[in-house]
């Protein structure tokens, strides 16, 4: 076996997994990651990430969406005039009700989109460290780096109370 | 550990107290168990009656519309009722998913997917209805504007064009909403799986781990999808109910219709979340997770919307008599004592009367209570549509051509068909989908903290 | 033979559905061998004809395309009819393509009947009639229709040829009494020629005038005339009748006496006038009339009739005061045991007061001079009886169906030795024979009436005979002479030659292209027969216990004598009075079913003395509550599929010996009781409700209100000036932001006005539309869902307190009003519905996917929708079968099912126009396009043309002060103004 | 913030060229039924003047185009040659199909209207035998049997198309039937029951697009 990326700490306490991110952040670890069952806040406040820019592909999104239902709406009420019932040709209170519609449709769309993005999924090969409880009951945490940095976080993880820890 | 959870053997000693996130995973993934006999006892008559639906719409198609008891002027019968009628069915499950997340109420966890589940197949059902309710079926996608060489369009004015974007967007979106919020659960269910089973959910999964990265932009994204479903839900009962309100037909050309109708909505959706959850939570032995207090939160969701709904009704016959206009009284006094009472009484006991009851406790906290009343909602609510769209027609503005108007057997047979082509899919759901979420059940547990005994 | 098979090529172009254009693979074309000269394929030939769907003779133009008739329409050159048509008349092409009609030539056999060729029957009927000739005198019978002018003469002489006399012109209804009448009153046994247009005072004793009476179309032209509201005056109807039909729908009152006691009426009437110093008389005239008249005091007629005396009186006056007034007789009136008296009556009366001369003219001849009485034909059933006739050939006319059970013709008819039908149908008395042998319809036929003195119509074939094997009765007639060695008609070959004969070919053509030769034919002063009070005058007998109600037997305006049962447009065409189609129904008044317990649509047993039917409960007030009614023409038991065993005929009702002092048939001389048979069926019926709830719809003001400029309100009245102001302003607005591109060019605008003081509900426009428009006919059971495809429908609304006879009806044609603002165009998601340059309510079939939303939203309900696929040959309601698929208008898409449908003011007529126009480089001028409906309205009533036209008629009427637009306060501003009908009050 | 404005802008105009694209695709689709300008028959008056539908200007004789190898369309009973007639020949198309220039739909002519000069002319090979067609067509005639043409172009039953206006409005019927005289046996060159075809020239000449001007 050759030397180890990284070490993984499984944790079955919340406050236990806080604990061990919070001391490597105070370590100055940049390379780690967290794997949690549940999305709790304790652990977003320990790693302090900022904004997702998620929201503002949803901007966009939606804006595009507006854009092209009247658009379309307009470019092809005018591509043929047909006169129904002695209304304007342009009619804008049915063309809302169509740029309403596209603008949540193509919104969302790219919201989800985004978020594949930015996540990384669809994520095809095996994550580092990843183990099957972590989607049960325990959280995970995960730190590479050279030799001397992965002992340093054995000895971190054990102190938070790690139920076990190995080297992936 | 990788093979399969067994079922848990009976309710737990302390059934009341909270379950762990391992118990939550296993009694979660118990459900998607092999089926026993009644589970596919139902699923061959749920496809027998999809196959007689089936047959009945061939029937039509060979011969035309006229197999139906459309009889002029009642242009519009049983078919756009149902339409309707499961459109309001949708509503609830976003309602829930979406706007109760919004409002950050708890209760919703242990519901909101087989809520969701419902929403989206019953879109799906309703979805069907426009198409074989048109007398040339075959060229149902002229409503699309898609190019085409002739270089005619579709009619933006037409309130059915809307429809056509409102649900296609609504179908969409909702399917959307269940699938991401699915992914962590797959991806529970991945890591409990082997074989098979185990590629099938890692790919349904996309792969998720679970990492600090995926649920920081997870988390995002899901709210800004609640926060699009929540307008898009409003809006499209308000378009569906234009379907009615834009038309000049006395007891349809009415401002109140769109509040009117997603109230009644999402009363007939809670019904049938009720409806559904009931049998489910005894099938599934759920009792831990969907508890007496999240049935008394929908019956209480019921009680408003049905005394909203009451109140429409109130205002509809109101206006007709102070409008002063002698079409508008015509049509709403044949409505209440005409041809069509009987339809008329039934809606007005079922929705107005009957969930009054709901004011009692004892009523919203007794399980089986609530079963039988949701019953009612579901047939209330059909009730209504078929009085609003039927009633209207059979009154009209030419005294000469009025009309009486009963479904004939084709019809029946396509509704039934409905319900089974919603049955059939709900089945197969909740087989391999959990029908619970996982991870969000597992946030509203408290979590585990040291110091605290193994259990 | 190859160009009937070229035209069935080009006419598929007809057939095809809407559905996908077919793909063109294996379609084969084929081209004459030589062209026709006069023939282009896609442009229409006329041909001008006479109708002979009923005796009055009108004049009529054949449109065909590609060598088929495809439609029928008026001539307007033609003195009878003047261009219009009736019902009857537009569906004689149903009777021409009926796929039932006799198509070779049968013989019976023990095996019933089989096919036989032409020259063998043609022998062996030549040799019978021989044997018949050589063994005694009138021993061959020839039965036929009304018959004048050449055709009839040679009848004649072809039975002289055989030494017979016994020649039956027979007609179910031949207005004995009529001519009894004159000839008892004035010494001339002729029917008078009336003229309602000069009338100022109408005064019916039950005559049908507007449905089947003598000239009804003629009539309905006059009529209109006169009744109409025109320069700020109207001719006011009375009509006096125990039940109120179609004709009486037009009367602005009333009066139902006791059955029977019309004449007695008459007579009070004469007399008050003649009291009141009114009557234009003389000397001893003066005395006679007097001494006759002074025992019908008002009061003893007003209890015999069960009249108000004052009623009596005042019309007595009003009739005297306006100069010339008319009274006529007939109908219900005319079918008792005192009918001739009646007549007798309303001629003196007319005499009285001084119309004989004006409104009342007689010639030395009318059509109906000739005509046999009931009297000859139960004469010739005795004979037949008797076994003294050993040949009997009918040609046209169905005995064994009109003449009433009790007459026993069927037995009698066995014991004739040969029997021949020359038919176009298998109908009952075709089915008694021995020889059936394939007759051509009127439209195949070469012929000339003399429909009024002085006319000479001409019938000549508009294409050749639709089935080949088929010949004209006269043609075979002059074969079997030919074979029976006995020369007839001077040498002609066929029928052509006789008609033709003694008249330059110059000549000759141009009579043919203008339908025929019309002279105005002068009148003949006639003067008070001494004698005229010979009968007894008081109520007739009726046969029953006296307690029953008396059962009036009418003609069914649609199906005439029950000639009509067998085409599909009569039987769907609702009936006048009661909206009913396809059934056989018993007017019953609302008293007398409260106090029998029945209610629409229940069976009841009908028994008279003489016989049993059954038929279906429809409760009318426009029965008299000691009178029940019955339309004849159901009931058929042979025929065709339309007519056999449908409905009953209530001629198994009367008694055959029940006839009047002319040897008329009594239609109304027995009373009947009704039982219940504890079935109900639906009744096929179009109305919905019969009140229109003051919505305003069909629209009536007195002639005092239209004189002095009111009308009748509507629920609109609420809508204020300054609304009115900011919809208009609304309006304008949309339209500016609306009409870009090609509706921004200056088009016409095609509107439509009804005057309803002129429609009299004859729906004539009704059968023209299904002729041009390949309406499809959908049955009974359809109609009962209110299925009927009809694009124009009347309806009829019931005004005031339906308990008595003080009651008004409404009559309105709805059809698609092409609103400027159309609820229906919005709404449709595929634009298959939308609104033309031109003013219209475009409905593009091809294109509609049949949401059925755009019939939601019409509050006029105008849209069809086709739940069946009528077009497509072997589905369950396939409408056209062959031969019927020939008369499909070649310009109008036959709709596939699953489309919606709807008038669209005959838009393919405009575009022919437009394009004949264009290519001719002229511009359009009012009226050179007229839709199926205004072209034959009798009455004129409905007028179409360019609304942006100033000068245009449209123009100009639809600004009238009584036009008005239905459901005005739905602001849908429609293409269609209806003129308010205006209803003369008393004491005009 | 400015990444984001910017990534909002570029998505807003990411979405208009979407939406450009879309109708610009259907314009183009619409071309796309547009035929090939025809040339090749611009020598023929474009009128439909009495010159037009009359033989003058027939110039008869010469040697016949030569057949290409394999032919198009569907054999027709008499291979009636419109490349020798209409081609070489140059006899106008209203000669034969005269009731385009005065009714709604088009004749084929009669065999009377073929006799008018295979009466006299046959085309004989060179051992002076009457060509075969010829002799049918003649045989024909006499026996009175008409020729069971197979149909080449057909509008659909629910489009009403009327050939004299557009004839009188001088348009060449290549424009719609294609270059009928290069062809030695006739075939489609396009689905003249396509509407595009139809609007689109329509549109291009800004003539009337109201859909009751066919449809009825």
């Amino acid at each position: 076996m050759s030397a180890p990326a990284g070490v993984v700490g499984v944790f079955g306490r919340l406050d236990a997994a806080v604990e061990a991110v919070g001391s490597l952040k105070a370590r100055g670890y940049a390379n780690y990651r967290v794997y949690s069952p549940v999305p709790r806040p304790e652990l977003a406040d320990a790693l302090a990430k900022k904004e997702s820019p998620v929201r503002v592909f949803t901007l966009a999104g939606a804006l595009c969406g507006t854009a092209f239902g009247f658009f379309y709406a307009i470019a092809t009420s005018l591509d043929w005039p047909l006169i129904t019932g002695g209304k304007p040709i342009i009619s804008w209170p049915p063309f809302v009700v169509i740029g309403f519609e596209t603008t949540i449709l193509i919104g969302s769309l790219v919201t989800v989109g985004a978020m594949f993005l930015l996540a990384g999924l669809p994520k095809l090969g095996r994550a580092p460290g990843y183990d099957p409880r972590f989607s049960d009951d325990k959280f995970g945490v995960v730190a590479f780096g050279g030799p001397a940095q992965l002992a340093e976080a054995r000895d971190l993880f054990r102190a938070a109370g790690a139920e076990e820890v190995k080297d992936v | 550990m990788a093979t399969l959870a067994t079922p848990v053997a009976a309710a737990p000693v302390h059934a009341d107290a909270p379950p762990t996130y391992a118990e939550t995973t296993r009694d979660v993934i118990a459900t998607l168990q092999p089926p026993g006999r009644k589970y596919f006892a139902g699923m061959a008559l749920v496809l027998a009656g999809l196959a007689f639906g089936a047959f009945c719409w061939g029937y039509q198609l060979r011969y035309g519309l006229g197999v139906t008891g459309y009889q002029p002027p009642i242009f519009w019968g049983s078919y756009i009722t149902t339409f309707v009628f499961w459109v309001g069915i949708a509503h609830s499950g976003t309602l829930i998913s979406a706007i109760l997340l919004l409002f950050r109420s708890g209760w919703r966890t242990a519901v909101y997917r087989a809520a969701e589940m419902m929403t989206v197949f019953a879109v799906m059902t309703a979805g069907l209805f426009p198409i074989l309710h048109l007398g040339r079926a075959w060229y149902a996608y002229w409503v699309f504007p898609y190019p085409n060489f002739r270089g005619v369009w579709s009619n933006f004015r037409s309130p059915l064009v809307w429809d056509v974007f409102a649900i296609s967007t609504y179908l969409t979106v909702s399917a959307t909403f269940l699938t991401m919020g699915l992914i962590p659960d797959v991806a529970a269910v991945r890591d409990q799986a082997r074989g098979w089973r185990k590629k099938l959910y890692g790919m349904l999964s996309f792969g998720w781990k679970g990492s600090d990265r995926e649920w920081h932009h997870f988390g995002r994204m899901y709210l800004y999808l609640a926060g699009f479903a929540t307008p898009l839900v409003l809006s499209v009962h308000s378009v569906v109910s234009w379907d009615f309100a834009m038309a000049i037909v006395p007891g349809w050309h009415a401002t109140i219709f769109a509040p009117y109708f997603v109230a009644g909505a999402i009363f007939s959706g809670c019904g049938m979340v009720i409806t559904i959850l009931v049998p489910l939570r005894k099938a599934f032995r759920l009792e831990r997770y969907i508890r007496v207090s999240h049935f008394e939160s929908l019956a209480k969701v019921c009680l408003l919307t049905a005394s909203i709904v009451a109140y429409a009704y109130a205002t509809e016959f109101f206006m007709a008599w102070y409008s002063g206009n002698p079409f508008e009284r015509a049509s709403f006094y044949s409505r209440a004592f005409g041809q069509y009472w009987w339809a008329t009484w039934i809606m007005l006991t079922c929705n107005a009367f009957i969930p009054q009851l709901l004011w009692f406790k004892k009523v919203r906290t007794s399980v089986p209570t609530l079963f039988v009343i949701s019953i009612f909602i579901n047939i209330g609510m059909w009730f209504e549509r078929f009085v609003i769209i039927v009633t209207g027609l059979s009154h009209e503005y030419e005294p000469w051509q009025w009309s009486y108007y009963v479904p004939r057997w084709p019809e029946l047979g396509i509704l039934v068909g409905s319900f089974c082509w919603f049955s059939m899919w709900f089945l197969l759901a909740i087989k391999f989908l959990p029908s619970v979420a996982i991870a969000e059940m597992k946030e509203a547990l408290p979590p585990p903290l040291k110091g605290e005994a193994h259990r | 033979m190859e160009r009937r098979r070229f035209l069935q090529v080009a006419g598929a172009a007809g057939v095809g559905v809407a559905a996908g254009c077919s793909p063109v693979s294996g379609e084969r074309l084929l081209p004459y061998v030589n062209e026709s000269d006069q023939l282009t394929p896609g442009i229409p030939e006329y041909y001008a004809s006479t109708c002979r769907e009923c005796p009055a003779g009108c004049g009529i133009v054949v449109k065909t395309r590609e060598a088929r008739a495809i439609k029928v329409e008026g001539n307007p050159q033609h003195p009878v009819g003047r261009g219009h048509l009736c019902a009857r008349g537009q569906a004689a092409l149903q009777g021409l393509y009926d796929p039932d009609r006799v198509r070779q030539p049968y013989r019976r056999t023990a095996r019933g009947l089989e096919p036989v060729a032409w020259d063998e029957a043609i022998q062996a009927i030549g040799m019978s009639l021989g044997v018949a000739a050589t063994s005694g005198p009138d021993r061959v019978a020839l039965v036929t229709g009304a018959e004048t002018g050449p055709l009839d003469a040679f009848y004649d002489e072809w039975l002289a040829a055989f030494r017979s006399r016994r020649r039956l012109r027979y007609e179910a209804f031949a207005y004995e009494p009529l001519r009894e009448a004159s000839q008892l009153t004035f010494g001339v046994a002729a029917v008078p020629e009336y003229d309602f247009a000069a009338a100022q005072y109408v005064l019916s004793f039950g005559a049908d005038f507007l449905e089947t009476w003598l000239s009804p179309v003629e009539y309905t032209r006059q009529f209109a005339e006169a009744h109409g509201w025109r320069d700020r005056r109207m001719t006011k109807f009375v009509a006096v009748e125990p039940r109120r039909g179609l004709t009486g729908y037009s009367a602005d009152e009333w009066i139902a006496p006791k059955p029977g006691t019309e004449g007695l009426l008459a007579l009070g009437i004469a007399a008050s006038v003649l009291r009141h110093g009114k009557a234009e008389l003389s000397g001893a005239e003066a005395d006679r009339v007097h001494g006759f008249l002074s025992r019908f005091t008002s009061r003893a007629v007003a209890d015999a009739a069960g009249v108000a005396e004052s009623v009596i009186e005042r019309v007595a006056r009003e009739f005297a005061a306006a100069r010339p007034s008319l009274a006529v007789t007939g109908g219900v009136a005319g079918q008792h045991r005192a009918a001739t008296q009646t007549a007798a009556a309303v001629n003196l009366l007319n005499y009285v007061a001084g119309n004989v001369g004006r409104t009342v003219r007689y010639h030395g001849t009318s059509p109906w001079d000739r005509v046999s009485r009931y009297r000859d034909a139960v004469a010739w059933v005795a004979a037949m009886r008797a076994g003294s006739i050993d040949v009997a050939i009918v040609q046209g006319p169905n005995p064994a169906f009109t003449l009433p059970k009790s007459a026993g013709f069927a037995d009698a008819f066995k014991k004739v030795g040969l029997k021949v039908a020359l038919a176009s149908h298998l109908d009952e008395t075709a089915e008694l024979c021995d020889y059936v042998l394939p007759d051509l319809t009127p439209l195949e036929q070469w012929g000339a009436v003399e429909p009024a003195a002085g006319v000479r119509s001409y019938v000549q074939p508009a294409m050749t005979p639709v089935f080949d094997d088929a010949r004209q009765a006269a043609d075979v007639l002059l074969a079997i002479a030919a074979k029976a060695g006995k020369p007839v008609g001077r040498g002609a070959t066929g029928a052509r030659d006789l008609v033709a004969a003694g008249q330059a070919p110059a000549a000759l053509d141009h009579a043919l292209q203008r339908g025929g030769t019309f002279a105005a034919a002068p009148a003949r002063p006639v003067r008070l027969a001494p004698d005229f009070a010979r009968l007894p005058y008081q109520a007739p007998a009726f046969d029953g216990d006296a307690g029953a109600p008396v059962l009036v037997v009418y003609p069914s305006a649609a199906l005439y004598d029950g000639r009509g049962a067998n085409k599909g447009w009569l039987q769907e065409l609702p009936d006048g009075a009661t909206r009913i189609a396809w059934q056989t129904w018993i007017e019953v008044h609302p008293q007398t079913a409260a106090r029998l317990g029945v209610a629409d649509g229940d069976v009841v047993a009908v028994t008279s003395p003489h016989g049993k039917v059954e038929a279906l409960v429809y409760v009318y007030p426009g029965v008299r509550p000691d009178v029940v009614a019955m339309p004849i023409g159901q009931g058929h038991t042979a025929y065709g599929r339309n007519a056999r065993g449908r409905g009953a005929n209530p001629l198994e009702l009367l008694g055959a010996d029940a006839t009047d002092a002319s040897g008329a048939l009594a239609f109304c001389s027995t009373r009947v009781t009704l039982a219940k048979t504890g079935r109900s069926v639906r009744l096929a019926t179009t109305e919905g409700s019969p009140r229109q709830l003051g919505r305003g719809i069909a629209r009536a003001v007195s002639t005092a209100g239209a004189l002095a400029g009111r009308v009748e309100p509507g629920p609109e009245a609420a809508v204020t000036d300054a609304e009115r102001a900011a919809l208009a302003a609304a309006a304008a607005s949309q339209r500016a932001r609306a009409e870009i591109g090609v509706y921004a060019q200056p088009h016409p605008k095609w509107e439509m006005t009804i005057d309803l003081s002129r429609c009299t509900g004859c729906q004539a426009c009704v059968t023209a539309c299904y002729a041009e428009n390949n309406i499809p006919v959908v049955g009974e059971e359809q109609v009962a869902r209110h299925r009927g495809m009809a694009w124009l429908r009347l309806e009829r609304y019931f005004e005031g307190d339906t308990s008595g006879s003080d009651f008004q009806v409404r009559q309105i044609p709805m059809l698609c009003q092409q609103c400027e603002a159309a609820p229906c165009e919005p709404v449709c998601p595929v634009y298959a519905a939308y609104h033309t340059p031109d003013g219209l309510n475009g409905q593009i079939y091809n294109r509609c996917v049949g949401t059925r939303y755009c019939a939601n939203n019409c509050p006029y309900k105008v849209r069809y929708f086709n739940w069946w696929d009528y077009g497509r040959d072997g589905d369950p309601y396939f409408a056209f079968a062959e031969p019927l698929n020939w008369q499909l208008n070649p310009d109008v898409t036959v709709r596939t099912k699953g489309v919606m449908e709807k008038c669209t003011f005959c838009v393919q007529r405009i575009r022919f126009a437009q394009n004949d126009a264009k290519v001719r480089k002229r511009e359009l001028a009012d009226g050179d396009v007229t839709p199926a409906c205004a072209q034959t309205c009798p009455a004129d009533a409905i007028v179409f043309g360019d609304a942006h036209d100033p000068a245009s008629r449209v123009s100009r009427l639809k600004g009238d002060a009584r036009g008005y637009h239905v459901f005005d306060l739905l602001n849908t501003r429609p293409g269609i103004t209806y003129l308010e009908r205006v209803i003369a009050d008393g004491e005009a | 913030m400015t990444r984001t404005t910017s990534l909002i802008a570029g998505g807003v105009l990411l979405g208009l060229t979407a939406a450009l694209a879309g109708v610009s695709l259907v314009r183009g689709q619409g071309a796309g039924t547009r035929a090939p300008a025809d040339t090749a028959f611009s020598a023929l008056p474009r009128s439909a003047g009495a010159g037009y539908s009359s033989l003058d200007g027939v110039r008869p004789g010469g040697d016949w185009p030569a057949l290409p190898g394999r032919l198009k369309g569907p054999v027709q009973p008499i291979f009636y040659r419109h490349d020798i007639h209409a081609g070489q020949y140059r006899i106008p198309c209203l000669y034969c199909h005269n009731n385009a220039a005065n009714s709604w739909t088009v004749n084929l002519p009669s065999e009377s209207t073929c006799m008018g000069c295979h009466l006299v002319t046959s085309a004989p090979d060179t051992a002076g035998n009457p060509n075969a067609d010829i002799a049918k067509l003649r045989d024909d005639f006499t026996k009175g049997v008409p020729i069971p043409w197979v149909r080449i172009n057909k509008i659909p039953e629910y489009s009403h198309f009327p050939h004299m206006r557009h004839v009188a409005a001088g348009l060449a019927c290549q424009t719609c039937h294609g270059n009928i005289q290069q062809m030695p046996r006739v075939f489609p060159v396009r689905n003249v029951s396509s509407m595009g075809w139809c609007t689109n020239c329509h549109m291009e000449r800004g003539v009337t697009r109201d859909c009751t001007a066919c449809h009825f």
